[in-house]
């Protein structure tokens, strides 16, 4: 009980000193420096209509790059502390009809709506994370109705693997073509899609960083899933 | 027109009731069926949101939470059923 | 090029990891003797170059500017410190088994010329680490618990000067010698350095070399120490590492003497400072002497003896004369001299008999002789008999004090030689004299190696007893001064007079008695010790009081109620409670528990908020 | 050749790391062989970058994509980066060798995959140029971390990677915290942006965010009290794991920490920061030390010996002066190099007799001889003996400490080394005068390592002066701000 | 049913995939048709056994229109059960008596048993607590009298479906088989 | 006076970091680490906020000028990311720690200390 | 203001009650079952309702288009798909958790469909084991 009150006393001062620091940033007003560059200039620069998505693929691209790899060291991680000799679905209640049934009708849905998403990335709020994040929801799914269901391991593995290693590509690609690492000659050399901003054939390379972005984070989303669902047994 | 307000407002006295259930209890399967209805509400004011500030963009923010949302409490369902 | 002064410094270390790599027995201890041999050889030979001016050197090292100086101060020490590390080196080519101490031996040897050497504070420190580092790894073979007594208090010494240095560095911007003399001196005028600061500075550096000579209080390892290796090794740990402590009292002269002055002002005519220094000496003197006098242990005694002489120096220096840096200097030669001669000799007697405890010695004059020689030598040195070099330096002190109007310290001298006496005494018979246990019958003379290691030291003994002007009148010229007249056999002092070549004369006589008392005493003496002092009581363990056991034991009685109160055990305590502390510490604060870790980060933040919001 | 193929750095761990599942199906060993060949690609990467920058002296700034700071992420790879990234790659490698002996849990291609990526998360926290990129590579970092820590499975690798993860997750909320207030108040992420801005920041944000900054970073540079995951992960995690670890994973945090301070110093309140910087650095040497003495375990027992050397770099930083940066940046190439070696020599008697407990060590000298003169090497440089390298930095961190006018601090940590003399002259004591045996054969690439190793302890203790150099100018990329700021092309944004 | 064949099972996959495609879109963009052409393609080879077992079939005529029929007859139950939860929940005693029930289904196909599920669970006060085979287990609001009194399990099971699955089979019986 | 979205963003991170100093049991300290981490990324989007401006997405009539700060938003995303990578890490661990141990309390698990 | 506007502003006005009807549903009734007899459907029609609803009222204004009512569409035919999914999963959870009935229930066919086949389960090991 002291704790909590302590714990309640304490956290109110630190909030309360937060609260001073937040003081000095106003809410709601103007603070933009960069933004407002990245504002002015996006289409220009990226052919993306979306800055945020410009930002994170284009402008800030090692962040996203690195954003890739975090979720790829989850994935990675989770493989590794959960890796046993043989593990199995544990799960005991069968999914009833109504649940098999409507994953069976949702899934390509799912799916289909997640490539939608990060291919749209550079048009709408979407991009490759919750694209993957959609298409790793069409295997809970499976998962969740099918108590046997597993996903192909191998196939995903090599599909993170492979997807990952293009992603890098495409960086080292703009660095033998453009001189920089990450550099987005498809638009920038190429100006692809200039005459279309805003439609789906444009944004550079933002498209092919967010398919693969996408079809990772899915992979790898799924394998974390497949490993958290999964418990050792005994041969 | 009514206004953005009596929308807001009951929406917003919806989630207070379905939070008052995930608070309260008392099974866990309560709180799982309050947390389903306040993610079908949240879709809904997504929706709404997407009028409000005329973007078109949003409507897709709002299935894709549909979808998550989905996924999410039909995991826990399994779960609380007898495990995974 | 590689210079002189390199040389010097670094043949020891060289000839230490060539012999240590090596490892081959027979050329690990040519090399070895040759490392040891080359920095005296050096010095010989630029003794005159010394007089007419110093020689410098610097090397950048690290960002850091060493600057090396063999001045006739430097030169001094540096000699004193080789003709020890000689003969050391030819005790070890015997005593030593492995090519380990090879290494720390030689290694030390290179520490402490640096340290004489040195001209800046980085040099002096990375050295004085050297040497301490060095003879530690020589204990810590033996006896961790000792070497690790040892190495602490160092160690805090060490860091005392370090803080020391860094606060000089502070005040001055500087870490050469030079600088920084100049900087205190111009302070002492403007007293930038507040008196609290220099109190500070001065109590560290006090610290500092306090624990390197073995200054009461802070003497406690040295009894482990000196006794808990290769006792060849000893010889140069005793003789020329306890005199690195004492060369930094003379360098807290030169370096803050006006400064110290300046700030401390003088007590009845006698500088603050300086006064405290004599009375640490002093006390280091009668405190080690008496302690020396109740050990059973061959090298527990002269480990305490050891602690003494070197407070007689510190003494001399703390009358903050002429006469009495000249004493102290003397007695630095002195010193290491006869105390290396011991130790070379307990050295021989170790490892011809295995043997540590006076009870388990007796009549090893016949069995080795010339051991025994150099034995006797030692003993008459130490214990201030003319014509040796102990005694000039002694009577030099005692006259400085005299000259100084400090007549307890002059008594505190007094005092001390009476105790040395006592305990050469017992040494002397208790070891060489009187009946041998029949395990001791085989025992043969030391190896020749160890013998001229002996010679090397015994010799100055001789040489510089008889003609003690040869080293005043060095000292003169290093001071600066005719402070000490006379000529090669006369020592003259605004006091008093001392002719050595009379009392040699004297002594030829002395020497024949000496001869007649071994020759006839050890004979008519067979009876079993432990009848000796029965007095009607039933001879048990415990009374059993001759000279070879509990000899004296009544002065231990009577001084029982000082005993209690140990220094040694105090620092033991001290360091079990810290271990205890670190131990309580960890459990309760590495506790297990991530949230206890969790609120450690809640309460940083607390704090980081509190220090915002107030 | 271009600077800009210095990217190469972080493309080459990555693609690498990517590239493992294609070859897993070879094997253990291939995997393992794999993961050597591509940290020494790496580790010559990294010493052409080192040779670029400092015979040219100017840095290599990466910009990805092409766009100049502040629009873009830029890296700075100047000498400090040049030189830490060397240091990052070159102990990697030796890990990585020693992982061949020392890491036989499965699965193997994801271990590998896991040490690429430690690897990479420390190179991108010393390259980066960018506030918010910072975030990102520390939470590579640390992720990798908690998954490295927790590889072993077992029941205690598992608790360690639980307070990791715990403690680790709290920090990297406020540091992102702090981030939010920095970016709201300047409107940039540019670190070279940032220290123009600087100045100008409110004094209550600047003073909140920099303080949330630094405690964030604080947990990752394990400093006292926010250090007590830091044992428990040393102790459970792999042992080539833990080499990196203490060799360059917590001190990228701490050089984070060191860089974002200088690059915030026109901030106001900032001299009060450091103040609580020197106080807490101070109590990290204190308590580690103490904490170290009565450890019975070597492993943990030179864990907290590590957070104690790093509480020390982290006072030389803290102390605001450019004699403290440099003697900071030279203590941790030293250190870095000690500690490589120790772990990797520890790990090794682990690896072959079983454990790290003191009884382990009983006899070594006999048994492994090599091996526990490696240690000895170590343990005598961790100590500060002269001749050996860190001697030389310790003294000037402790100089520069005094100089600074904390004398109190330098009195504390000085009185933590004799305690940390003790700790370490009793293990050479248990190691070469106490319990007997035979000898065993001790493997000839890890010998070969340990011998590099220590024969770079002695060198640079012997002869420090280049290193030193390299130190010094690597200490003024630190705290030379305005060179810092004249090296990165800013571009104009806003009015 | 039969199950169809592969082929025919991509090609309804595909279809409905891009119709699905033309809405989430709500684009006649050639650029998007293009796109949705090919990601719909590459998903159907995907899931096309997952999602379906009567492939082209599902799109017979009469299917389509028995399905476009069924909406507004749905909708229409649909609001009238929330009419009477409205009720219920507003109304100050909270008139309820729960209880659950069991139906039996005519219903083959796995796709009509899911939407009369639905269907169901959508309408008055009831919810489909397990389906088990031709069994449906039915939570109901306000258990009705006759299904209450039934003599035995078989008139329980009539009045029952009677009341709850009947009014929906008639459509999808056609639509799904 | 400071804003709901800032309230809002601080209550969340103190109820996580409550969570984490007073939960026993190891899965409720990791929902409050959870928490506390949305907390943060509603801080960080609110900072990026501009009244009366909307999502930076040009399209549909919104130019340069009518647009909130898109950094913020594209920093969220990638946080989020981050957020749900550590905590697949935790549950990885909390089901080693589950088995070892038998116990999620966090006062059980403590063979590691001093 | 045009009636496309309105009757999509009265379709928002109805869904968004229905919100709220659900959420009172799930404060008003006695247990989890009942609790989901209400408010699914309730939800699911207020969904129906705000999200067909904004379709049209978009339709109404100047920056409105075909396309929102698509989509609205699109999206309350996945809530009117899924939710009774969930509702079914909800509902099977809370049952096979071992959650009672209200004590007000009058019938639970379900219990002893489950008791008979367990009581075949039973059964059918010691047959097949006989078999052997
Ligand atoms: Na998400
Ligand atoms: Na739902």
């Amino acid at each position: 009980m002291l704790k909590r009150a302590l714990a309640i006393i304490s956290l109110l001062i630190i909030g309360y000193w937060l609260a001073q620091g937040l003081a000095g940033v106003p809410f709601g007003e103007d603070k933009m420096l960069v933004g407002q560059y990245y504002l002015d200039h996006v289409k220009e620069q990226t052919g993306a209509v979306n800055a945020v998505t410009a930002i994170v693929v284009n402008y800030r691209g090692f962040d996203t790059l690195g954003e890739v790899t975090v979720l790829f060291i989850a994935s990675t991680g989770v493989g590794a502390l959960l890796w046993r000799k043989k593990r199995e679905r544990t799960a005991k209640t069968e999914g009833s009809i109504v649940l098999t049934t409507g994953t069976r009708l949702l899934v390509p849905f799912v799916m289909l709506f997640g490539v939608y998403i990060f291919i749209h990335g550079h048009l709408t709020p979407g991009g490759g994370f919750p694209g993957g994040a959609t298409i790793a929801t069409a295997f809970l799914l499976l998962y969740m109705a099918f108590i046997t269901y597993e996903i192909p391991h191998k196939a995903f593995e090599k599909t993170e693997g492979i997807v990952g290693m293009a992603y890098v590509l495409v960086g080292l690609i703009g660095l033998a073509i453009g001189g920089y690492f990450l550099y987005d000659w498809i638009w920038q050399d190429w100006k692809f899609g200039a005459d279309n901003i805003g439609r789906l054939f444009s944004g550079g390379f933002i498209p092919i960083i967010y398919t693969i972005i996408g079809l990772k984070v899915g992979t790898e989303l799924s394998g974390i899933i497949d490993n958290m669902l999964k418990e050792e047994v005994s041969e | 027109m009514i206004g953005i307000n009596v929308y807001l407002a009951l929406i917003a006295i919806a989630t207070l009731l379905s939070m008052y259930r995930v608070f309260r209890g008392p099974t866990t399967v309560d709180r799982l069926v309050a947390v389903d209805i306040m993610t079908t509400i949240t879709a809904g004011l997504m929706v709404l949101f997407a009028l409000y500030y005329e973007r078109m963009i949003f409507l897709d923010v709002a299935l894709v939470y549909a979808m998550l949302a989905f996924g999410g409490v039909i995991a826990f369902a399994r779960y609380m059923e007898g495990g995974l | 090029m590689i210079n002189e002064l390199l040389i010097i410094l670094f043949a020891p270390l060289v000839a230490g990891v060539i012999a240590w790599a090596l490892d081959i027995r027979g050329i690990r201890e040519a090399i070895g003797i040759i490392g040891a041999a080359v920095p005296l050889a050096m010095l010989a030979k630029l003794y005159s170059q010394v007089l007419d001016g110093a020689i410098n050197h610097s090397i950048t090292i690290s960002g850091f500017t060493l600057q090396f100086q063999l001045n006739s101060m430097s030169w001094y020490f540096a000699a004193v410190a080789s003709l020890v590390g000689l003969a050391m080196a030819f005790g070890m080519a015997v005593t030593s088994r492995e090519s380990y101490e090879w290494l720390f031996a030689l290694m030390s040897f290179t520490g402490v010329l640096g340290v004489f050497l040195s001209q800046d504070f980085v040099g002096f420190f990375l050295f004085w680490e050297l040497m301490t580092f060095a003879s530690f790894m020589m204990v810590l073979k033996r006896n961790r618990h000792e070497s690790l007594k040892y190495f602490v208090l160092s160690v805090i010494g060490a860091y005392a000067m370090l803080i020391a240095i860094g606060m000089l560095y502070a005040k001055t911007g500087a870490l050469d010698f030079a600088s920084i003399r100049q900087a205190l001196y111009l302070d002492a005028a403007m007293g930038t350095i507040t008196t609290r600061e220099t109190a500070i500075i001065f109590a560290l550096f006090l610290t500092a070399f306090g624990v390197k000579a073995g200054a009461f209080p802070l003497h406690v390892w040295a009894p482990g120490a000196y006794s808990e290796t290769d006792q060849s090794y000893t010889a140069f740990f005793s003789g020329a590492l306890s005199k690195a402590g004492a060369y930094g009292f003379l360098l807290l002269y030169v370096l803050m003497g006006y400064k110290l002055y300046a700030a401390f002002g003088t007590f009845h005519d006698h500088l603050v400072f300086a006064y405290i220094i004599a009375w640490i000496g002093a006390l280091t003197v009668i405190i080690a002497s008496f302690l020396a006098v109740l050990q059973e242990d061959i090298r527990k005694l002269f480990a305490y003896s050891s602690v003494g002489q070197v407070g007689y120096i510190l003494l001399a220096f703390g009358l903050g004369t002429s006469l009495g840096f000249a004493g102290g200097l003397f007695h630095v030669l002195s010193h290491a001299v006869f105390k290396g001669l011991f130790w070379l000799v307990t050295a021989a007697i170790i490892l011809q008999t295995g043997k540590t405890q006076f009870k388990d010695m007796g009549g090893l004059a016949e069995k080795m002789p010339f051991t025994f020689a150099m034995g006797l030598i030692a003993v008459l040195s130490l214990a201030g008999i003319p014509p040796m070099a102990g005694f000039a330096s002694k009577w030099l002190i005692y006259e400085a004090a005299i000259q100084a109007h400090m007549p307890l310290v002059a008594g505190a001298i007094f005092l001390g030689s009476a105790l040395a006496f006592a305990y050469v005494v017992r040494f002397l018979y208790a070891v060489w004299f009187g009946q041998r246990p029949s395990d001791l019958e085989d025992v043969k003379e030391a190896p020749l190696p160890l013998l001229i290691g002996m010679a090397i030291l015994a010799i100055p003994n001789i040489v510089f007893g008889i003609a003690p002007g040869i080293v005043t009148d060095y000292l003169n010229k290093m001071l600066g001064g005719e402070v000490v007249g006379g000529d090669y056999y006369k020592l003259v002092t605004p006091t008093g007079t001392y002719n050595a070549l009379l009392v040699t004369v004297v002594l030829v006589l002395g020497l024949a008695i000496a001869g007649l008392i071994y020759i006839y005493g050890a004979r008519t003496r067979r009876i079993p010790v432990t009848n000796t002092y029965q007095s009607g009581n039933p001879v048990t363990e415990e009374f059993n009081l001759s000279i070879r056991r509990n000899f004296y034991r009544p002065l231990a009685e009577a001084l029982g109620f000082w005993l209690r109160y140990s220094f040694d055990r105090f620092y033991e305590r001290l360091a079990g409670i810290a271990e205890d502390f670190a131990d309580s510490l960890r459990q309760a604060f590495y506790n297990g528990n991530v949230q206890s870790y969790s609120w450690y980060l809640a309460i940083v933040l607390l704090i980081l908020a509190l220090w915002g919001v107030l | 050749m271009n600077g800009q193929y210095a990217s190469l750095l972080i493309a080459l761990p990555l693609i690498s790391a990517f590239f493992v599942p294609l070859i897993k199906g070879l094997g253990k060993k291939a995997v393992k062989y794999y993961l050597v060949a591509i940290t020494a690609l790496q580790t010559g990467i990294a010493a052409w970058v080192f040779q670029q920058v400092y015979t040219s002296g100017e840095p290599i700034i990466v910009m990805a994509g092409g766009w100049k700071p502040p629009v873009g992420i830029n890296l700075y790879i100047g000498h400090f980066a040049a030189l830490f990234v060397l240091i990052v790659a070159a102990v990697s490698f030796m890990m990585a060798v020693f992982s061949i002996r020392a890491v036989e849990v499965e699965p193997i291609d994801k271990y590998a995959m896991l040490f690429l990526l430690l690897m990479l998360g420390a190179t991108g926290m010393i390259a980066t140029g960018d506030l918010f990129n910072l975030f990102v590579f520390m939470e590579i970092t640390s992720i990798t971390a908690y998954a490295l820590t927790a590889y072993n499975k077992t029941g205690e690798a598992a608790e360690a990677s639980m307070k990791y993860i715990i403690l680790g997750g709290i920090g990297s909320s406020f540091f992102l915290i702090g981030v939010a207030l920095i970016y709201g108040a300047t409107g940039t992420l540019n670190m070279a942006h940032l220290a123009q801005l600087a100045g100008a920041i409110d004094p209550t944000v600047a003073q909140v965010g920099l303080a949330l900054i630094v405690f964030g970073l604080a947990v990752e540079a394990e400093l006292f009290p926010l250090n007590a995951w830091a044992p428990d992960a040393y102790q459970a995690a792999p042992h080539p794991i833990t080499a990196m670890f203490s060799a360059f994973v917590v001190k990228a945090g701490l050089y984070a920490m060191a860089r974002l301070l200088y690059i915030m110093q026109a901030a106001e309140s900032w001299s009060s920061v450091l103040k609580m910087l020197v106080i807490m650095a101070t109590l990290t040497v204190f308590v580690a030390e103490f904490a170290a003495l009565r450890q019975r375990n070597v492993k943990r027992m030179i864990a907290y010996s590590s957070i104690a050397q790093i509480g020390l770099i982290a006072l030389a930083f803290a102390l605001g002066t450019q004699a403290g940066v440099d003697a900071g940046v030279f203590h941790m190439v030293n250190h870095a190099i000690v500690k490589a070696l120790l772990f990797l020599a520890i790990g090794h008697v682990a690896v072959t007799l079983g454990g790290t407990s003191l009884e382990h060590f009983e006899g070594l000298g006999k048994r492994m001889p090599l091996t526990a003169f490696a240690i000895t090497v170590g343990a005598v440089a961790a100590v500060g003996i002269p001749l050996f390298n860190v001697f030389w930095s310790k003294l000037r961190i402790l100089l520069a400490t005094l100089g600074a006018g904390y004398t109190w601090a330098a009195a504390l940590v000085l009185i933590a080394s004799v305690v940390e003399a003790v700790y370490y002259f009793r293990l050479i004591h248990t190691m070469w005068f106490a319990g007997e045996g035979g000898r065993i054969g001790e493997g000839v690439a890890v010998s070969v390592i340990l011998l590099v190793l220590v024969a770079l302890v002695i060198v640079i203790g012997v002869y420090p002066d280049y290193a030193w150099s390299i130190a010094q100018k690597a200490g003024s990329d630190i705290f030379n701000v305005a060179q810092y700021v004249k090296n990165v092309p800013l571009m104009g944004v806003g009015a | 049913m039969e199950e169809a064949s592969r082929a025919s099972k991509f090609a309804y996959t595909f279809i409905v995939l891009f119709i699905l495609w033309l809405v989430v879109t709500a684009s006649l963009d050639s650029q998007e048709l293009v796109a949705g052409a090919v990601i719909s393609l590459i998903v159907a080879a995907l899931t096309h056994d997952v999602f379906t077992k009567a492939g082209l079939a599902n799109l017979h005529p009469k299917r389509i229109a028995y399905a476009i029929a069924y909406i507004p007859y749905f909708l229409w139950a649909m609001i009238m059960a929330n009419l009477d939860v409205a009720y219920r929940v507003l109304h100050p005693a909270r008139p309820i008596r729960p209880g659950i029930v069991k139906c039996r289904t005519v219903l083959t196909s796995d796709t009509g048993k899911l939407a009369l599920a639905n269907s169901i669970t959508l309408t008055p006060g009831t919810i489909t607590l397990d389906v088990d085979e031709e069994d449906y287990f039915i939570h109901w609001i306000w258990v009705q009298d006759d299904v209450l009194g039934a003599k035995d399990d078989s008139e329980h099971v009539e009045k029952a479906s009677e009341a709850i699955t009947r009014p929906f089979e008639k459509f999808l019986k056609v639509i799904f088989g | 006076m400071i804003s709901v979205y800032y309230f809002g963003a601080i209550t969340l991170i103190l109820i996580g970091l409550y969570a984490v100093l007073v939960k026993k049991n190891l899965l409720k300290i990791l929902i409050g680490l959870s928490i506390m981490e949305t907390g943060v990324n509603l801080l960080l989007v609110s900072v990026g906020y501009v009244a009366g401006k909307s999502a930076p997405i040009l399209s549909e009539g919104i130019g340069p000028a009518q647009a909130v700060d898109p950094i913020p938003q594209a920093l969220v995303l990638t946080a989020i990311v981050i957020g749900v990578a550590t905590t697949a890490m935790a549950l990885s661990v909390a089901i080693i720690l589950h088995e070892k141990y038998g116990t999620l309390n966090v006062e059980e698990i403590r063979r590691l200390r001093g | 203001m045009n009636a496309l506007a309105a009757i999509g502003e009265a379709l928002v006005l109805i869904g968004t009650f229905f919100y709220f009807l659900s959420a009172l549903g799930l404060i008003r009734m006695p247990d989890v079952y009942n609790r989901m007899q209400t408010s699914t459907k309730s939800a699911t029609l207020g969904s129906l309702g705000v999200m067909v609803g904004v379709g049209i009222w978009a339709l109404g204004t100047d920056f409105g288009s075909a396309a929102w009512l698509v989509k609205t569409i699109a999206i309350a035919t996945f809530l009117l798909l899924t939710n009774p999914i969930s509702a079914h999963a909800l509902i099977r959870a809370a049952y096979k958790s071992g959650i009672p009935l209200w004590e007000g229930s009058v019938v639970d066919k379900y219990r002893e469909h489950l008791e008979a086949k367990e009581k075949v389960a039973e059964e059918a090991p010691a047959e097949e084991g006989g078999e052997e």
